[in-house]
């Protein structure tokens, strides 16, 4: 079973050299730990940043200078600097390669819930409807069940729908999962020590196990 | 073309209860600090508030709702404030949650002329109750008006008095797309400086947006997450 | 009889303090020459610049800095560059406050002919649809008459459009006409010397004359 | 994230007979010089050019022109250009007319990720005949589409290896527009520099949108109308 930098480790190996990459607040912001030697990223943040670098040193911080989660950050050599509706433009537009962001649940079409809890303060969806409806590619990076036990990966969501049949991949802490553009979750991976059977009895939407499912190297 | 007010109070003094109110910054970064304050001295009441946060309770915006100055939120997140809640669950705050994207493009939009545009953001969720649905190249895309907004007021780093602006980093935000915005538009600057001091090349709103501009000043700049890494 | 610039001149009478204007080739550009002790506007050319000054001194031409005519001019102190985008963009916002341009017919009800003359090479209409389409208050500056010795104050144009209801005054080198929101022309002044017969015989649109005209003061 | 190639030559090489090319520059002024050199070298053919003119007959895209590399200009004024009204007499050239600031928006579009904008230029002319007119706030507005391109060539004053841009004075015009627009952006510049060289805040174009970027040479910069004024 794979803890939180766990799964951002696994989802680091997915990066591609010259990506540029958008990543969502919690175990997605992990993975900026765990980029491949030799991998060279660019990090979309959509306040207007490309080219996020690491968190300031301290002392350092600069008010005016921070990312998406409101972190103080740092720019790095090549970093640029634009306004929020060029950051959506360029997100619509399908330049950002690689979205990562954390959901509360996943259908087996891609639909994706994460911003709405019925009967809770609701805080906004911020930036990720429009990252879900535009990015060419989305890794969902997820606890496979929520807090009372119950599956995440579903037949159809039950919360307020960020985006629909959007979701490629996802990650959780049993194994990694192709959403397939026919509907269901392909398991391509287990995380160690994970069974093909725990996996099947976590995981409530259309399963999909073809074959021998190795366990995961990272 | 000298756009110059001597101060904050100067230049929202024509704010009037009810306005609608394009308002800069992205959480607490790069916020109109000094209009913000004489907003509040002045108590104008029943404000509706374009911004895509709603501040701190002590801090940005929460200083207006604090005073219940606000009637209406229109943001993308409003996640960070106590006061906010409780108005909110109580009925006293309207507020409308907007994909972050489509605030940005909504603001861009009437600072090009353009009444509305097609964005994907909210495409088969709720926010797309009520609006209209098109299909290009076989992609859904919700058609979203452009804000219509009394005043936009707005932080730049550098201006000068024909109020042309310049932001500093992450504080751009939504900055110059609200000064675009706004039928009448107010920026609070840090440093208020002699036209040709900056570089038509640099500037990065253009002053034929801007109406009013001053000098802002004791600039507080609170940082929202302070994160650090230790020096190695 | 006023000549070109005698047309610029009279035009130039209609700036107010702090306008933002746009002016078109031809007569138009002879206006800035003109604009009145105590009135300081700003000139937008919609390749993108506010704040356009004075040609260059010989030797001082930037080739990377030109107008919408392409000529090669200066800035300002105040001066800002921008995208061709952004420019029409606060052309199409009403930022700019007049827009004064040639045509070749303007009909009662205020609709414009300046960019295509059937038979002949079409060069295209550069930005003047945008700018017909867009500006809250568009004086037309042109010679009452074609080389026909045919009025270009018509009824309804002939020519192909460049839009519609849009012109609010004309400048011709005879008198000056604010075009009625209800349709015709009605006659402001006359230019020096000039009789409202030679008007009327000159107008073949609704030609609206109330009371004394007076002669222009220029 | 190194997009340097080493010349126009190879920045052009995969520009195959029939693209559609959105080409930067407003007259003579901002044009990408030497990858307009090399395509006539290449000679590529029957050319779709997204550009606001059509050069002069020795110089921009009459070179193109010249050797009958284009089947279709889409531009706003094609005025300056011998050759040009020969091969459009002939019916040898296509030329599709549209207004400058539907021509820039629509080129923004595609960078922006919106399929189709709405402006009210040309509204109740041949323009918009067969466009969707649309009625906003008793304004009438076409609605016209995002530009295509498979490739948009450029020409900044200074890039760095990263594709990040800035652009000097009214040479920028159509440039950033297209460098979005475009499918694969090629963009040459006047000065390559090292990642960091560049203000973050003043990059007019963030290097996302360029895939191919060069150092020009040779810049002829040529004059279309030379203006002056005498010493006074």
């Amino acid at each position: 079973m794979l803890d939180k930098n766990g799964i951002a480790k696994r989802i680091a190996k997915e990066l591609k050299d010259g990506y540029y990459v958008n990543l969502g607040i919690g175990i997605p912001t992990l993975v900026a730990n765990y980029i491949p030697h030799g991998v060279s990223v660019t990090l979309q943040s959509e306040n207007g940043l490309l080219g996020m670098g690491p968190f300031p040193f301290e002392g350092e911080e600069d008010p005016d200078l921070i990312n998406a989660g409101k972190q103080t950050i740092t720019t790095l050599p090549g970093s640029s600097i634009f306004d929020s509706a060029l950051s959506f433009g360029m997100i619509r537009a399908g330049k950002v390669d690689l979205t990562i962001l954390g959901a509360m649940e996943v259908s087996e079409n891609g639909d994706i819930a994460n911003w709405k809890i019925p009967g809770k303060m609701v805080k906004g969806m911020g930036g990720a409807m429009d990252l879900v409806a535009s990015a060419k590619n989305i890794i969902v990076a997820m606890q496979h069940v929520n807090k009372a036990g119950e599956s995440k990966l579903l037949p159809a969501c039950t919360l307020p729908l960020t985006g629909t049949n959007c979701v490629k991949k996802i990650v959780t802490e049993l194994g990694v999962f192709d959403v397939l553009p026919e509907g269901g979750f392909k398991l391509l991976e287990r995380a160690p020590g994970v069974s093909v059977e725990h996996i099947k009895n976590s995981t409530a939407g259309k399963l999909i196990i073809e074959g021998e499912i190795p366990e995961m190297a990272i | 073309m000298n756009k110059v007010v001597a101060n904050a109070v100067e230049a929202v003094k024509d704010i009037a209860d009810g306005s609608t109110l394009m308002v800069g910054g992205f959480g607490l970064c790069g916020i109109p600090e000094n209009s913000i304050a004489a907003l509040v001295k002045k108590n104008v009441k029943n404000l509706t508030c374009i911004s895509n946060n709603a501040g701190v309770d002590d801090f940005g915006l929460g200083l207006l709702l604090q005073q219940k100055q606000i009637k209406k939120m229109i943001s993308s997140y409003v996640g960070e404030n106590a006061e906010f809640e409780r108005q909110l669950l109580s009925g006293e705050l309207e507020v409308e949650l907007i994909p972050q994207g489509t605030l940005a493009t909504r603001c861009m939009a009437a600072g090009y002329g353009m009444p509305a545009i097609f964005t994907p953001a909210g495409v088969g969720t709720e926010v797309a109750i009520g609006k209209e649905v098109r299909n290009f190249n076989g992609k859904d895309y919700l058609m979203e008006y452009a804000f219509d907004a009394d005043f936009a007021i707005i932080k730049a780093w550098k201006g000068d008095k024909h109020g042309n602006l310049i932001y500093r980093s992450t504080s751009r935000n939504f900055n110059p797309l609200m000064a675009m915005g706004g039928k009448i538009t107010i920026a609070e600057v840090e440093e208020l400086v002699e036209p040709g001091e900056l570089d038509p090349d640099q500037i990065h709103t253009p002053g034929i947006y801007v109406h009013r501009i001053f000098q802002g000043k004791d600039y507080e700049k609170r940082i929202e997450q302070r994160t650090v890494r230790a020096k190695g």
